[in-house]
């Protein structure tokens, strides 16, 4: 069991793979750590988000993710 | 037509491929034939740019709740009979199409503003990411600054 | 579905009985695979309202004209790629289209103003009577006050 | 030969019939004689147009109808 951590749009080039598997618990300062320096620069800004098990998180720095959860970084969208 | 059934009033869903727009819509005119009024939208990717093709990606999750959540807002602001929110996710070619959105309501005005409004907020406000991919390979698109000017009109 | 031959740019027909709104709008997203965005809109005869049926009456030198001079300026005003307008005209039940309209554009915004400026002009600008039949017999129909005010939005 | 006066929409039930024919040539004054004082009144209002020989007269009181012509009495619209 781990924590998953997820790459959506652009941020899985940056990151350079879909995933990655890391040792929970998984906090703000713990998750930049794992993404490396890049996709952290990127979590930074305000237009990226966080969602963890499904549901986005209105304080992304408040992050508290347990072995087995998913934590997804969600890049600015476009749709339609 | 082969009939195609709907779910009524609110029909919402990710496609992972294409469409038959004419039985989508015969099949939410029949949907909804008590209203006055029902507006489309349906949006492809257009050919030309050099675009040879389009990705969209989306987060299971977030995505078709997210859509859910958007076409009963809808419903209720615009007091709508009825609507259809289809997204296409995958990879697509010129032509293809992307979204598929349809309003009922009693009198057009609410028709024309619930469909614009829905786009609006697919457009630059749901899950998706999207990607064209050009002569020298894959590029991902960010929401115009025109597309965030119109999600702000219904604020 | 059988293929149903659409003019292009603009086709603009007056009717004297139904249409299959699902093959019409199937054609016109056929014939306009080139354009980005696709709006419709489909206007029927509202049941309730006590209304048995409805009745259009036009001038047959003045109305089909008219329609095709308003397809003509819709094109240009909203650099329109295509766009089709067809009215019903006779006697209709609840239920029953009276009128379909769609756009084809490069961006959606303006299929969206062109549809609604079609629609605007065709309710309080174009050369029809309507007459609703009530249990008390024929009413003749005039447009309401919102017609003029979404009208004068165009000037 | 004659002049054709055709009445639309609801100057129809006014008028009690769906057209007229009357000797040409027809002008505003001929015309306002020829369909009776309650269409006449119609008539004078501005949102009440005339079109003669398929043609919206920008000035109704200007008409100048032959034998032959088509005269329409067109009261306000309603569409869609």
């Amino acid at each position: 069991m781990s924590v998953t951590i997820l790459f959506l749009g652009p941020l899985r080039d940056i990151a350079g793979e879909q995933s990655r598997e890391v040792d929970g618990p998984l906090d703000w300062a713990g998750l930049r750590e794992a993404v490396g320096p890049e996709v952290a620069a990127q979590l930074n800004e305000d237009r990226v988000n966080l969602a963890c098990k499904g549901r986005v998180l209105a304080d992304k720095r408040a992050l508290k993710a347990e072995d087995g959860d998913e934590v997804a970084l969600l890049p600015p969208v476009s749709g339609g | 037509m082969a009939r195609l059934a709907l779910s009524s009033p609110l029909d919402v869903r990710l496609l992972d491929k294409g469409l038959s727009v004419g039985e989508a819509l015969a099949a939410f005119n029949t949907a909804h034939d008590e209203a006055g009024g029902i507006v489309s939208f349906l949006g492809k990717v257009r050919p030309g740019d050099d675009v040879r093709a389009l990705e969209l990606s989306h987060y299971e999750p977030l995505t078709l709740p997210g859509m859910k959540e958007l076409a009963k807002a809808a419903r209720v602001r615009f007091d709508l009979e009825g609507a259809l929110v289809w997204h296409r996710v995958g990879v697509m070619s010129p032509g293809e199409t992307i979204v598929l959105v349809a309003t009922a309501a009693h009198h057009r005005r609410s028709a024309f503003d619930a469909a614009d409004y829905v786009m609006d907020h697919l457009k630059s406000a749901a899950w998706f990411w999207k990607r064209e991919r050009r002569a020298d390979g894959w590029h991902w698109i960010e929401p115009r600054a025109q597309d965030r000017i119109d999600l702000a009109r219904w604020n």
